[in-house]
């Protein structure tokens, strides 16, 4: 890195990525599906797909509908549980040299803290916490909508594990703001957002939902604009870096999001449509920064704000 | 191993009013390709469709693919509009495809509309390692046939069969199995189409224990294994119903596994 | 109508539409401006653009974004104010055939109803009150995001008109059933939904928002999933009938809405897009259910709900 | 009265690295179409991008159009990839363009860049009328001129300029009036281009008395008048500043009424 002109080498939450851009949860397996088709040691970090204290079946089929610009899916949270994945994956996942995430779900705080504790082991740089998932107290409104309960959940993670926290919020809220403080207050060391959109889409010739689980999570290019707006909002109140995703498919999409104030940047969507755009995104932005003369990713980070 | 890489288009040609057959040259897949895989195909850079369509490898030729698709939808009709000297976003070659025992004698392939695609590289290899080829083709009705012509130059034995009986045998791809061809000639059955076509043939060859190899369709979205989206409900060796990806430990799955759903 | 094989006619809270496709505010000027494109009178109904008490110059240019599969703006609320719409549009409106709802928007609850009682008048079939604008007293939030003031807004328009009232729902809220019940409960005499989902977009290179407000509304196919969602949800929990919008662009979208429960639609970017589309998507309904033999619209209405 | 309606294309052909000639046959548009207005046009019926583009009528030909256009982005980038014979939605013609006094005597057109497109039909039509022509045209660079010698047609006399000296007068169209061209000789100025040239256009002209028409260009949504999103600050008959559609009240404003921001 010294001798290039910029240096994207990115400060999260204590963590030196070697770039800002991440994969997404659920959009590239535990990173290893990805290396017929790059070089994934290139990327900043890898954030693996949702792990749950016992397998998860997930919903049945009828899990994925294509939407103009977006992806709706309801894939359930299928996994084989936390220990499967400490015995059986992470060995695999610790072979590839960059930072690896492991992103956590729960039914009740309990749950969490469990998880958080049973993944406080070598190979995991650091936990994302996703409070998108129905919380049972709340009657069903998930722990990422609750400010309260997002604090909670927070708190119980950061007890139990001393690896960075990064939360991960829902969208589907009136004010992001309040959650984002609320997590902050909880100690998380950073904040990820946004996860999907709630949406549904209907087959008008069965006349029925087109998934089973009716309603599903809208992601792709199609939500970017709503991401965006939130990690613009959501840095205007906090002090803890965000992640920021939610659309982002190549390099100028990245950027705005980095201009908007996101310390890294997340791909899902884009994985499953190219999965080797992690190295075009880094790419993008090095041929971007080189343009505009910016020397480091400080200099970037935010900069929309003016 | 899978690549995403560029093809180039050398041919694109319709077969009939709705299917078109396109010949594109990809090395790096083709080399590793075989029988019941597919690839995932980017029908357009401006972003709509998102998603990449799979389509399965209808043969391998010298240095590429030969795909066969059903225009029916903006994705396939953009494929269509395609010519030779296009460049086409490809990853492949995927999935899980066919597999067979050399030792086996006669086998049968039945192949329901768009699902003959896939057939062709199987008829083709079969027929390679001197297996004895018999096959049926469903169509709805006359007009749709296709590859009738060239999959019978690897098969002993054709039946085709239309819906509204304007051509071959009257009825569907399962009908033949009711008097015209007998099933327990056969040491394995191959099938690709929709799904009443497979749930019937897997209930005959089950019944019977005639070893039978489905290729089921699931949407998709990565084609590559990572968003788990397009799950088949399987049987598996413990008895117990899981979520398989069709897209790596599929598309083909033996009769015996899948889980149709009522 | 007697001698077609289906019925498209629509009650729509005791007005009888000629069917349920419909206009949205301000994607369709006084509907006039519609005319060279297709007969306007062919349509149930038209929303006339947001109309205030007192003339609006709305924001500086750089009001629209393109994104994929939407649009932004933020048009802010352009307009000559109620007396000039009523001395110099509704009377060209008024010469064209079919119903007209005016849609208002206020910055206080008196300034609705204020705009309710001026509007009361012949030429209007009913009103539509927008509350996604900003509410002074509760911070700057929007009337539609706080239940008690959306239930407020609607009592004060309903105390102070004869009409029936549309109350336009914003879908930027946890859970849009508490506001839809909510001004239900205020008497609203039936729900639109959706009005935009607010988002933002950078142009990478002035490294400043595209729009001179910052944010803005996102419309178009991008929203459908999420507007299909919320009619689907508030479907289940209101009796009045819900006119459902957001991402509309041709006769299967509009389905789509019809199945999740809206008893009539609005075309909005759609317009921008194809100024005739509303015949093109009236049409479509009617083959449609003549190829489903399905006779009249209460038959199709919310059976995606099985 | 505007339409919409649907073209058919009948030549579309590179005039240099950037810049296309497209000529479509749209009789109903053709007929009402005068200099300075514009169409709609649907560059990709998938949904991407999104909206139409508006590109002003360069020249009205029989039965049809030409349009001049800049391939910057997804939308024009497709209009390049479209062949003779293809289909084209459209709507138009729409706006309020260029007009002149039959009793003027010499004008002046400015033109920068993409914005020489709609000085076609304008020097074309006072060409027709008797009235002498004078035309700018400001490029960047010597690669990127294009219709000098269509223009050269109409005009008495045509300068050149580029930002890089590599052809004609160094400097952008605003140049040549510093010395070469005096601006006190026309009976009006005509202009369209980036908004620096507009700009600095209007001082000059509005300094100087000189009536001046301005085509000025806004992000638009629908061109037809129903969105309020392609607005221009303008300075109205009662000097209060208002927002005018560019679509409807413009493109054409005078440089009077027109206020740039800092
Ligand atoms: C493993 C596999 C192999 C296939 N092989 C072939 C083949 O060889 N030839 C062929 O013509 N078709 C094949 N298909 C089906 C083909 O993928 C779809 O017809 C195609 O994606 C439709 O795209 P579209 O944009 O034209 O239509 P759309 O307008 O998107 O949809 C039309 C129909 O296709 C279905 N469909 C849409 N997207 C997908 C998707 N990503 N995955 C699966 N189904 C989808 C929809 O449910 C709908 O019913 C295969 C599918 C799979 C899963
Ligand atoms: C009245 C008018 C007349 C025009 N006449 C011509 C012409 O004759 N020839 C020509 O080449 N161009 C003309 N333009 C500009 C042309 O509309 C844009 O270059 C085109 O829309 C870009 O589309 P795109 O998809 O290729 O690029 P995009 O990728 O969408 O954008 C590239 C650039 O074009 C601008 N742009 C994008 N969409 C619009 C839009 N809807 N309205 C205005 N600007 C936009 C963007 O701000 C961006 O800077 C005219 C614009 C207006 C408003
Ligand atoms: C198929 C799929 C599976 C996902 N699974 C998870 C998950 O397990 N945990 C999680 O926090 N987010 C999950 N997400 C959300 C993504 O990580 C991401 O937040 C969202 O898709 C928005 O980003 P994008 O538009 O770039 O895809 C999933 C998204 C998709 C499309
Ligand atoms: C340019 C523009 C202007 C709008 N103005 C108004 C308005 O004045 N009042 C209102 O209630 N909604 C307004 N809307 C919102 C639309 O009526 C509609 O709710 C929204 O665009 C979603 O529908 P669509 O996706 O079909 O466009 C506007 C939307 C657009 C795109
Ligand atoms: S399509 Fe993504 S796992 Fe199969
Ligand atoms: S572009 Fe819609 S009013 Fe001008």
């Amino acid at each position: 890195m010294t001798d290039k002109r910029v240096d994207l080498t990115t400060d999260l939450m204590g963590l030196t990525l070697k770039n800002p851009v991440m994969t997404a949860s659920g959009t590239c397996g535990s990173g290893i599906e990805l290396l017929p088709y790059m070089d994934v040691s290139k990327l900043g970090a890898i954030v693996g797909k949702g792990t749950t204290l016992n397998n998860k079946v997930g919903n049945p089929p009828g899990r994925l509908m294509q939407t103009p610009g977006g992806l709706l899916n309801c894939i359930g949270l299928q996994n084989q549980g936390a220990d499967y994945f400490l015995t059986e994956i992470l060995p695999e996942v610790r072979k590839v040299d960059t930072h690896f995430f492991a992103n956590i779900s729960g039914n009740t705080v309990e749950e969490y803290g469990i998880l958080a504790e049973k993944l406080d082991v070598d190979g995991i740089s650091g936990l994302e916490v996703n409070i998108s998932c129905p919380n049972v107290k709340s009657g069903g409104l998930a722990f990422g909508t609750v400010p309260e309960d997002a604090r909670s959940v927070t708190e119980e993670v950061k007890k139990r594990t001393g690896k960075p926290v990064l939360v991960k919020l829902s969208p589907n809220v009136t004010d992001i703001t309040a959650i984002a403080q609320a997590v902050e207050e909880g100690g998380a060391d950073g904040i990820s957002l946004i996860n999907t959109l709630l949406g549904m889409s209907i087959d008008i010739e069965t006349m029925k939902a087109s998934l089973s689980n009716t309603f599903g999570g809208l992601s792709g290019p199609a939500v970017k604009p709503v991401g965006l707006r939130m990690v613009y909002q959501v840095y205007q109140k906090v002090k803890i870096p965000i992640v920021g995703l939610g659309g982002i498919m190549n390099a100028e999409d990245a950027i705005e999001y980095l201009l908007a104030g996101a310390t890294a940047i997340q791909l899902g969507t884009a994985n499953l449509v190219n999965p080797a755009v992690g190295i075009e995104v880094i790419k993008g932005i090095e041929e971007y920064m080189e343009r505009k003369n910016i020397r480091n990713m400080q200099a970037l980070v935010g900069k929309a704000h003016g | 191993m899978p690549y995403a890489t560029q093809g180039i288009i050398t041919k694109n040609n319709p077969l009939n009013h709705q299917i078109y057959r396109m010949e594109i040259e990809c090395p790096d897949i083709a080399k590793e390709a075989s029988p019941g895989q597919f690839i995932q195909v980017k029908s357009s850079d401006d972003g709509a469709p998102l998603l990449n369509r799979p389509i399965s490898i209808a043969r391998v030729i010298p240095g590429g693919l030969q795909i066969i698709y059903a225009v029916v939808g903006t994705g396939t009709r953009q494929l269509s509009e395609k010519s030779a000297g296009d460049k086409l976003s490809l990853i492949g070659p995927l999935g899980h495809g066919f597999s067979w025992q050399p030792e086996n004698k006669k086998v049968l392939l039945v192949g329901g509309g768009i699902g003959i695609a896939p057939l062709h590289a199987l008829a083709e290899g079969l027929h390679g390692d001197h297996i004895e080829v018999h096959t049926i083709l469903g169509f709805n009705t006359k007009e749709d046939l296709f590859s009738q012509e060239q999959l019978a130059q690897w098969s002993k034995k054709l039946w085709v069969t239309t819906m509204d009986g304007t051509c071959g045998i009257h009825g569907h791809a399962c009908t033949p199995l009711e008097g015209t061809v007998s099933i327990e000639d056969y040491d394995h059955v191959y099938a690709c189409g929709p799904e009443p076509m497979l749930k019937a043939l897997a209930k005959i060859c089950n019944s019977r224990h005639i070893p039978c190899s489905l290729s089921v369709e699931e949407y998709m979205a990565c084609g590559i294994g990572v968003c788990l989206g397009c799950v088949q409900k399987i049987l598996n060796e413990d008895h117990e119903e899981t979520y398989q990806r069709v897209c790596v430990e599929g598309p083909v799955f033996s009769s015996k596994e899948v889980v149709f759903d009522d």
